[in-house]
């Protein structure tokens, strides 16, 4: 399955390490982007070490202080909204929001 | 004649709950509470930012612009502007790899006079100490 | 006796918050202390007119009614909060007071206790 | 063009997952996609007449009723949990539907996608 | 002439929040949407326990008595009656020290058939693949 | 001072580490009754590790399935609502719910 699952949460999701998929993406949204702009004691968050597609919200980035720019790694694709339409109708077939 | 003394201590993030809003105007509504007192009485707030809930003092949030609603920031200008004591803890910034650069310092440009204050989490410790009663967020 | 000042912060409704803050007032009252609870955030909805006391969520209305007749008892709903919700005062139960932030300050002022329960 | 069916469960008022909810809403009929949003637990607050526009809270009813008049928007509220909250029929506003819980999977039956909003 | 296939996975605590409550009544739903639907078509939902999820399913909560809020015990209960498919994670139960004891495994005092059934996660991680929709509690 | 810390979550409250009172009662009351009534992985929570005192709501032990003698520790007194009252306005000053 194309899997697109969405971090709200500035923790990790005691899920995110089992869910398994052909196609696994994880869309960093609300305080999820905090895991996509901060590190804490230096060290990038144990949610971005997976091997799969990363998303952040630009809107959420925005809201909170951040400039799309700020993602601490460049496999962190930022989109907004409407791409986040397009990702989701087009890329992946089944979401969860954790 | 009596003053007590409240600490309001944030440790929540900004945006998931209205959490950390509620503790700001709150706060802020100290400035009214003595027409419900004798003269003389009055309350003295503090507000301290702790763990995650330094990233309410973040600069340059657009929460107004895209959802419409007051961001943290201006809150926390507003707090600067009626001289609330705002305290921000030091270990928990640096955490996060921020300085006072990254943070609401003053509130100058409506008119504010004090500044956000800095300061290791022994400091905010000996607030709660002194406080008379404690609300945490 | 003493008197305790509540606040019930952004409850769920669900949340068992404010199932926590009407037991609690209660063994108060009972025990002849007296009680402040301010409600804020989604708490103020415990004030709406016309809930339902349905199985599958605590309904706390009879409970609260006795505590207000007890005159121990003072429950006040966050006017803005309630407000923004669409509950204004003709849709606030009887017996609820509404009032400005200030109030809880106020309560706290003169209060033994604070118990202040905010969390999400 | 496709049709997407969101859920927004238990959403704190001030929690912004309505908002995204109807921002994402928004964003997908503006590019010809049909959307379905069910909203139950504390989302049904968003049914609520008579909310206020205040600055430290979002209101989103110009954009909800702009949604339901481009006809590709359909918004109901859990006629359940809506009454146990106080909001019966006659206080929600007009444009929302009002339904049991088997309309969200009727509506997840024909739909291409499902965002299941969850979560606390 | 359809069957949509929806699993409903709880993984959130039973009372803080009304989450898992609604898990299990939108689940139980499906027993009546085929009047929305054409002639032969359904949907069958599957509802997994995952996590501290599993705690739902403790035996002997008394929310009813001290709260007067019915249980999730109570709601599992009614799930099965109606022949609803329940599984709880086997790793998850192992790993807070509960057996099959622990939890509800049928509904038998009230007519029911069908049984709870432990299973590893890796038959959930299939239920997640095999099912049209995913909604996580 | 006397401080009575409410915990309400079933994980570890950042905050608690921190917090110093010349007397501490940590108070396990909603999801944090979790904390008093089960192991994980074999383990008693963290939150029990402190030298502090140690209350768990039996109303809220008893909702979740679990009876008084359940709690893992004989430290932890388990007390009513009405006790409750009695320690909060006999043998504490300030609370704080986390």
């Amino acid at each position: 399955m194309r899997l697109a699952v969405f971090v709200s949460e500035y923790r990790e999701p005691e899920m995110l390490e089992r869910l398994k998929a052909e196609k696994l993406g994880i869309v960093l949204v609300q305080n999820g982007v905090y895991h996509a702009a901060l590190k804490k004691d230096g060290n990038v968050s144990p949610v971005l070490s997976k091997d799969v597609e990363y998303y952040a919200l630009s809107e959420d980035l925005q809201s909170r202080g951040f400039s799309d720019s700020d993602v601490v790694d460049s496999k962190i694709k930022v989109i907004n909204y409407d791409g986040l339409v397009d990702l989701i109708f087009n890329d992946y077939e089944k979401t969860i929001w954790l | 004649m009596a003053i007590k003394k409240i600490a309001f201590i944030v440790e929540k993030l900004p945006y998931k709950s209205e959490t950390s809003r509620l503790a700001l105007t709150h706060a802020i509504a100290s400035q009214t509470v003595e027409i419900h007192l004798e003269d003389g009485d009055n309350v003295e707030p503090v507000l301290a930012f702790v763990g995650d809930g330094v990233l309410n003092c973040l600069k340059n949030q657009k929460a107004l612009d895209i959802y419409g609603v007051s961001s943290l920031e201006a809150h926390i200008k507003n707090a600067l502007l009626l001289d609330l004591r705002v305290l921000v803890c030091k270990e928990d910034l640096e955490g996060f790899g921020l300085t006072e650069d990254s943070i609401v310092m003053d509130a100058e440009e409506i008119g504010g006079e004090v500044t956000t204050q800095v300061v290791p989490y022994e400091e905010i410790q000996q607030d709660l100490e002194s406080a008379d009663h404690l609300m945490f967020f | 006796m003493g008197k305790i000042t509540i606040g019930c912060f952004s409850s769920l409704v669900g949340s068992m918050s404010l199932d926590f803050a009407i037991k609690f007032s209660d063994a108060a009252v009972k025990k002849g202390h007296e009680v402040d609870l301010w409600l804020s955030g989604n708490g103020t909805m415990l004030g709406k007119k016309g809930q339902s006391k349905f199985r599958d969520y605590s309904y706390l209305m009879d409970t609260v009614m006795e505590l207000i007749n007890s005159g121990k008892f003072k429950i006040t709903n966050c006017e803005a909060c309630a407000k923004a919700r669409g509950i204004g005062r003709e849709d606030t139960v009887e017996g609820f007071g509404v009032a400005s932030m200030d109030w809880y300050l106020a309560s706290a002022f003169s209060t033994d206790r604070i118990l202040h329960i905010g969390g999400e």
